[in-house]
């Protein structure tokens, strides 16, 4: 019973680290708006921790500059299994118009298994929604693969 | 007479005390120290002191209730606060000693690491 | 001590929140919203305008040699690197690339973020692909053209009004105009040409005539 | 075989439990080269100290009895005491118990602690001639025995303090120590002087019944120059710096018994002239006195430790504001209050030794007890760390710890006694004591923040346990804090409650000793009654219960899933998270750990700051302004 | 035979009404009104009310990751006491005419019995080593010092006015305080006890570590301080002892003013004790959470001990002269 509880309550409950690694602040913005009344990413359990000790996934933002590299790296390893890693915008994923930049050491899955992509420079609210949600889903398959 | 005494014993404790209070040097510290335990020593031999009466030194058989002496108590007092008043001036003269050493100075206005 | 929001707060409890429930209810983009691209390969004539506007280096083409002479030309469009400017779909003289509003863009590999297509060009020839005139061409400026246009698409210069600023020199992504400015010349290389009609939405004159 | 019965008789226990000590000093002094005949002797007569107080508990608490000592049996003659006497009674017992205790703890402590010093021979003769001064002051029956041993114990206790003259100010300390406490020393005999001249005896017994009969201005004056001399030795406010100097330089053993015992020496002097010599507790004033007193040293120095950065001149100035409490209750004058203070006395001396023998296994391994510089000690000195735990809990009164029971005492006799009298103020001692709690509480998080948990310089990476036998000296203490808290009803009826009840009884006092009690003013206690309820065995119960059904639904939800770092290298995981470079250490410094407290106090610490100036002439004006204005006060209303 | 009944008597009320199973019941839906209310307040639709027990059972199957900085043994097993304690707590505390268990604690016992929850997190943050948790302790703390003089001033207030009532002068125990009010009514019907109840309104969200006086916690500032480094199950059991603790200092509340309204069933009551809770936490933590921002530590404090301090200070003298 109590497995089947965790596992029921694993996809409704993500929490959420967000790291910007680099990022201009759009997509910040943008993921802030999702939790604003408008859009209440809450009504389906998503909460911003503030600890990637606490969080499920990690969100991360930026086109992943050297200097901010090792530190993402530290951060998605602290977060405990099982976790998902979901890049926002199109930085973390390619490095976008950073690309090729001396000081850009991504795309960030040169490094971690990424598990969902949010295309958009910045997404829409909408599309974070669905990222997140996807992630969500993609939390619960791994936590029931694990047991 | 004996008024005198006691007037003088409060002023000595006085001025002891004045003397720790007021005075930046140790050593003048020390002196307060020992002009007040002084005092007290006049205090606790006019205490004891009979005008008229003889040296306290009975045998049992002597003694009876028309003897009149001093008080031995407040003697027996006074040697002993005498020699609690030379072990005081003796152990604050060797800790004022190692504070010279220590500190390079006498004045207790700079002999204040411990504060606050 | 002031609570501005205190009668707002309470007010709020008793009426409905102002949530769009978005996976409940589906969400329109606003009009004019740049989402995921489309991309036209029967309309495009791979002048590579678009790669070359591009900032994020979001656009590659690939040329496959095939026998006859022809080529498949394979635009990629990665979403995962596009700003969604727009710049490419500006540029693109033949309308080839197109913006919805389409913000679904959400995958689990990256390759689900890759937009190609591709066509297949012959050699040069005489015909080109018809496209709509009326727009990549400026309207013509007051005092009308003093050069006739050619009928195969390709451009033609009106020295009259022409500086020689080398713009659309630069622009020819194939390299088929020299301008000379000392010798005050305009050559095109016809056999280079293929009339994607960049020259003329570089020209600051409006003096190439397509 | 007589004669060895009649050595054997309790009666001559008090004289006996006195002498070993000093004998024990005597001769350690004298044969005390060899280190092991110096351990044996040491260790010998504390125990056998120990054990005389003990074998005096059945007599003296349990069957009420009190014993009158004449030295060399000579009897009053003509109804006046003229001989040198012991009086043991209920009171003069516990504080006995409670020094024979200490002495011995600290005792077993030191054999390890002190082994890196040098002068060790030294060092044992003092402290048991520390030892012997503090025990002779509780069991004497003649104030000016009582005067000369507290000259004895402070002598020994300022030669002690400057014993380890390098370390960092402790000269400075005990010649602070040795001004002022000299200071009150002289206010002791002055007083003893005067009341001799009135009336012409120097026994307790009979001074308690002469004295009330003849209060006139000279009596007056000698109240105060007591009171005073007796509160230098207690460090209550203002002369609690002194205490803060000497512990902060003394060795951890030597801080036990100047916090535990010495102070508790004061305490018991305080409570003899007020209740017993004077017995002027009656009167509200000399209550309104006592509380006063204690409740700013209660306050005063629980924001000074407030603002401390070091280990041991931070649990000083906790022991002064402790010993506020145990001065506030006895000066309350029920029978609810004194026990309560007594109550509080035990445990002041049992979880401050433990806290002192702490901070020593702290130092004595570390080298330094500044809480800027430690940190993480937890996983170096993982017995150390629960055993602080315990003293600390212990202090602030975190249930079930025994600090907790006396202090929930103490509230509710302070406040049943504002509820009966219909004062006010005593509703703010109430108050002040239960916020004083709290700061108390603070205070140790940040010890225990900054020394034991927290992050681990690199410097102490070397840092091993403390031997056994210290240990073991801690682990008496600890386990004696729990046992005073979980069964407060046996420490009530079996320590205190008699206790309490011999201060209540004046005339039984002056009776033991031949003298006529009958004009005792007879001080009613009132009944010993608790308002509320508390019962810790039962609660710790029902605790553990909860406990274990948490844990078993805990491990059943996976709560043991845990995964720890097993390389000798840290993984990125296994790293704290933080945002800066990874090596680097990011301790935060005890020094303004409650900056939110203290902001909105700024002023009166900023003012607190510069009073304790540290020059000894600051602390010797205090000293006179403090007897000016109790022997006005006592000129006023006595 | 009669013991063994007693003892499972006992038990039951330890692990399941007043004990355990309730705390964790009622506690969990509390925890959920409360965000769910505070969404409505701001125009939000807000997490469904069972969420706190997502969150709980997700946090269960996480992995946990115990630093390498940190002491271990402590760092596991203060959750563990915090929540023990609390649920302690809650026996002590009066449902209306009954209490678990009435002779072993009064007033001052619950007083101190509070910090232990905290300080079981101060302790569980000092050991895991992080920065944050040290900046977290060090505001956690100030924030307890905050609450603590209001809170005894509260608690001496109801003290007094019953001791007086009932002729003792004054009265610690809590299950005479309920039954007093059982036989003459709620004590909130006194005009003197009205500061207090106010009072302690403004109380409960510090004590708890809600908004606005969660400054401890700010996770946005110093990452949840003292849980920075807590990961899946103990920190499901510190979530749950946040939720608890709102469940106890509520009960508090109703135990304290609003005893006269026991029904005398058990089963009754101890529903009515839920919607009652409700209704306070919805009045002192999400109301006030709605409207206001985070206070900074220092005006936590000022703010404690002067107006909330005040408060209770008119209602203490009001009960002293017997109004």
């Amino acid at each position: 019973m109590f497995k089947k509880l965790i596992e029921e309550s694993t996809g409704k409950s993500p929490w959420l680290f967000h790291i910007n690694a680099g990022s201009c602040n759009g997509c910040d913005i943008e993921l802030v708006s999702v939790l604003t009344p408008r859009y209440d990413a809450e009504r389906l359990g998503f909460k911003l921790a503030g600890s990637p000790r606490h969080a499920d996934i990690v969100v991360v933002t930026g086109p992943v500059t050297k200097q901010s590299l090792p530190r993402v790296l530290r951060a998605i390893s602290q977060v405990p299994e099982p976790r998902c890693i979901v890049t926002m915008g199109s930085c973390p994923q390619s490095g976008n118009v950073f690309r090729g930049s001396y000081s850009v050491a991504g795309p960030l899955s040169k490094y971690v298994d990424v598990d969902v992509d949010v295309a958009g420079c910045a997404p829409k609210p909408e599309a974070i929604i669905d990222g997140l949600a996807l992630a969500a889903k993609i939390l619960k398959e791994k936590r029931g693969r694990k047991k | 007479m004996i008024l005198l005494n006691y007037i003088a014993a409060f002023f000595l404790i006085g001025l002891g005390m004045y003397a720790i209070v007021t005075k930046y040097n140790l050593v003048k510290t020390v002196i307060g120290l020992s002009i007040a335990d002084y005092g007290v020593n006049l205090l606790l031999i006019s205490i004891g002191f009979n005008p008229g009466g003889t040296a306290p030194i009975f045998t049992w058989s002597e003694l009876d209730y028309n003897s009149f002496f001093v008080d031995p108590v407040p003697q027996a007092l006074t040697l002993t606060s005498i020699v609690i008043g030379a072990c005081v001036t003796a152990m604050s003269l060797a800790l004022v000693i190692k504070l010279e050493e220590q500190y390079g100075t006498i004045d207790t206005r700079q002999i204040r690491r411990l504060r606050g | 001590m002031d609570f501005p929001f205190m009668k707002e707060a309470l007010s709020q409890l008793f009426s409905k929140s102002s949530c769009a429930m978005y996976p409940a209810v589906p969400s329109e983009a606003a009009p004019g919203y740049r989402g995921r691209i489309i991309y036209h390969p029967e309309r495009c004539i791979a002048c590579g305008m678009c790669e070359r506007v591009c900032s994020g280096n979001a656009i590659t083409r690939t040329v496959e040699h095939l026998e006859e002479g022809q080529d498949k030309i394979t635009l990629t469009f990665n979403l995962g690197s596009c700003t969604f400017c727009a710049t490419c779909a500006d540029f693109c003289a033949k309308q080839a690339i197109e913006f919805t509003g389409d913000y679904h863009m959400v995958a689990t590999k990256e390759e689900d973020l890759l937009v190609s297509g591709s066509f297949i060009k012959a050699a040069p020839k005489k015909k080109a692909p018809a496209a709509d005139k009326s727009q990549g061409c400026q309207a013509p400026a007051s005092g009308g053209p003093t050069v006739k246009p050619r009928d195969d698409g390709k451009p033609v210069n009106d020295p009259a009004r022409c500086v020689y600023c080398t713009l659309c020199a630069r622009k020819c992504p194939v390299q088929a105009l020299t301008v000379d400015r000392a010798a005050k010349t305009w050559t095109l290389d016809e056999d280079k040409c293929i009339a994607c009609g960049s020259c003329a939405q570089a020209c600051p004159k409006n003096c190439i005539i397509i | 075989m007589n004669m060895l019965g009649n050595i054997l008789n309790y009666q001559h226990f008090p004289i006996y439990a006195i002498m070993v000590l000093f004998l024990g000093s005597f001769l350690i002094a004298a044969f005390g080269e060899n280190r092991a005949v110096r351990n044996v002797l040491a260790l010998l007569s504390i125990t056998a100290a120990l054990g005389f107080a003990v074998a005096l508990v059945k007599p003296v608490l349990l069957e009420g009895e009190i014993i009158s000592y004449w030295m060399g049996a000579r009897e009053p003659a003509g109804g006046y005491a003229i001989g040198i006497a012991l009086e043991v009674d209920a009171l003069s017992l516990f504080f006995a118990l409670l020094v024979a205790t200490a002495v011995f703890v600290s005792g077993v402590y030191s054999i390890q602690y002190m082994n890196r010093d040098h002068n060790e021979k030294e060092y044992y003769t003092l402290y048991l001639l520390l030892c012997g001064g503090v025990m002779g002051m509780v069991l004497s029956g003649d104030l000016f025995n009582m005067f000369i041993m507290v000259e004895i114990l402070t002598f020994a206790a300022v030669a002690l303090t400057a014993f380890r003259n390098t370390v960092r100010g402790a000269v400075e300390a005990a010649f602070k120590y040795l001004v002022v406490g000299c200071m009150g020393s002289t206010c002791i005999l002055v007083g003893t002087a005067i009341l001799y001249a009135q009336t012409h005896t120097l026994n307790l017994a009979q001074l308690a019944q002469l004295v009330p009969g003849e209060v006139n201005t000279a009596t007056k004056l000698a109240f105060a120059l007591l009171f005073v001399g007796f509160g230098t030795k207690a460090f209550i406010v203002p002369f609690h710096p002194l205490a803060a100097d000497a512990h902060g330089a003394a060795p951890a053993s030597i801080s036990v018994i100047i916090s535990g015992v010495l102070t508790k020496s004061g305490i018991y002097g305080i409570i003899r002239i007020t209740y017993f010599l004077f017995q002027s507790m009656g009167l509200g004033t000399v209550q309104f006195l006592l509380v006063f007193i204690g409740s700013l040293s209660m306050f005063v120095c629980v924001t000074m430790a407030l603002a401390q950065h070091d280990f041991k001149r931070l649990l000083a100035f906790h022991s002064i504001s402790q010993i506020g409490y145990v001065l506030t209750a006895v000066g309350l004058c029920t029978a609810l209050g004194v026990s309560a203070g007594l109550y509080h006395a035990i445990n002041h001396t049992l979880f401050k030794g433990l806290l002192f023998l702490a901070a020593g296994a702290v130092l004595h391994e570390t080298g330094t007890t500044d809480l800027n510089k430690l940190g993480g000690l937890a996983k170096k000195m993982p017995h150390t760390t629960v055993l602080f735990l315990i003293g600390a809990f212990s202090i602030s009164g975190v249930p079930p710890f025994n600090g907790f029971a006396s202090k929930w005492m103490i509230y509710q006799a302070s406040y049943q006694k504002a509820v009966e009298s219909g004062n006010i103020g005593f509703l703010l001692v109430t108050i002040i004591a239960l916020v004083t709690s709290v700061l108390t509480l603070a205070s140790f998080v940040k010890v225990s923040h900054s020394v034991f948990f927290g992050q681990l310089p690199p410097e102490l990476e070397n840092v091993r346990e403390v031997s056994w036998g210290m240990r073991f000296a801690m682990g008496i203490f600890a386990l004696l804090c729990i046992i005073t808290g979980l069964f407060p009803n046996l420490v009530t009826a079996y320590l205190t409650e008699p206790a309490a009840a011999a201060v209540f009884s004046v005339k039984p006092y002056i009776e033991a000793m031949g003298f006529d009690g009958s004009a005792a003013a007879a001080l009613e206690g009132g009944s010993f009654q608790c308002v509320g309820a508390w019962d810790p065995v039962s609660w710790l119960l029902v605790l553990c219960i909860a406990l274990l059904a948490i844990t078993i639904v805990a491990v059943a939800g996976k709560y043991d899933n845990v995964s720890r770092c097993r390389l000798s290298t840290v993984e990125d995981k296994y790293q704290l998270f933080y945002g800066g470079e990874k090596q680097e250490l990011s301790q935060l410094g005890g020094d303004d750990l409650f900056w939110g407290f203290k902001h909105n106090w700024r002023a009166y610490f900023n003012y607190m700051h510069r009073l304790h100036s540290g020059i000894v002439n600051d602390y010797a004006l205090w000293a006179v302004v403090d007897l000016a204005l109790v022997t006005l006060f006592s000129l006023i209303v006595l | 035979m009669t013991i063994v009944i007693e003892a499972l008597q006992y038990l039951g009320y330890v692990l399941i009404f007043p004990g355990f199973l309730f705390c964790f019941l009622a506690g969990m839906l509390l925890c959920g009104i409360d965000r769910k209310l505070v969404a409505k307040m701001q125009k939000r639709v807000g997490p469904p009310v069972l969420q706190p027990f997502y969150d709980f059972f997700k946090l269960c199957g996480k992995e946990t990751i115990v630093p390498a900085a940190a002491e271990r043994i402590t760092f596991m097993l203060s959750p563990l006491v915090g929540l023990a304690a609390l649920v302690v707590i809650q026996l002590f505390i009066p449902v209306f005419g009954f209490t678990a268990f009435s002779g072993i604690g009064d007033i001052i016992v619950i007083l101190y019995l509070l910090l232990v929850p905290a300080l079981a997190m101060i302790l569980g943050g000092a050991a895991s080593g992080s920065p944050y948790a040290g900046v977290g302790l060090s505001r956690e703390m100030v924030t307890i010092i905050s609450c603590e003089l209001p809170l005894v001033l509260v608690l001496l207030a109801v003290a007094k006015t019953v001791g007086s009532a009932i002729g003792t002068g004054l009265c610690f125990s809590l299950s005479e305080i309920a039954e007093y009010q059982l036989v003459n009514g709620s004590l909130i019907t006194k005009i003197s006890m009205l500061p207090a109840a106010a009072a302690m309104l403004l109380i409960i969200p510090g004590e708890t570590g809600n908004h606005p006086f969660d400054a401890a916690e700010a996770e946005t500032e110093i990452c949840e301080g003292m849980l920075a480094e807590y990961s899946g199950a103990p920190l499901g059991v510190f979530k749950l002892s946040h939720a608890v603790k709102m469940l106890s200092l509520t009960s508090l509340f109703v135990a304290l003013f609003l005893g006269g309204l026991g029904t005398g069933i058990m089963a009754l009551d101890a529903l009515l004790l839920f919607v009652l809770c409700a209704l306070i936490t919805a009045a002192s933590i999400s109301f006030v959470h709605a409207f206001t921002a985070r206070l900074k530590i220092e005006q936590i404090f000022k703010y404690y001990w002067t107006v909330v301090s005040l408060l209770a200070l008119i209602s203490l003298v009001l009960a002293w002269y017997g109004l």
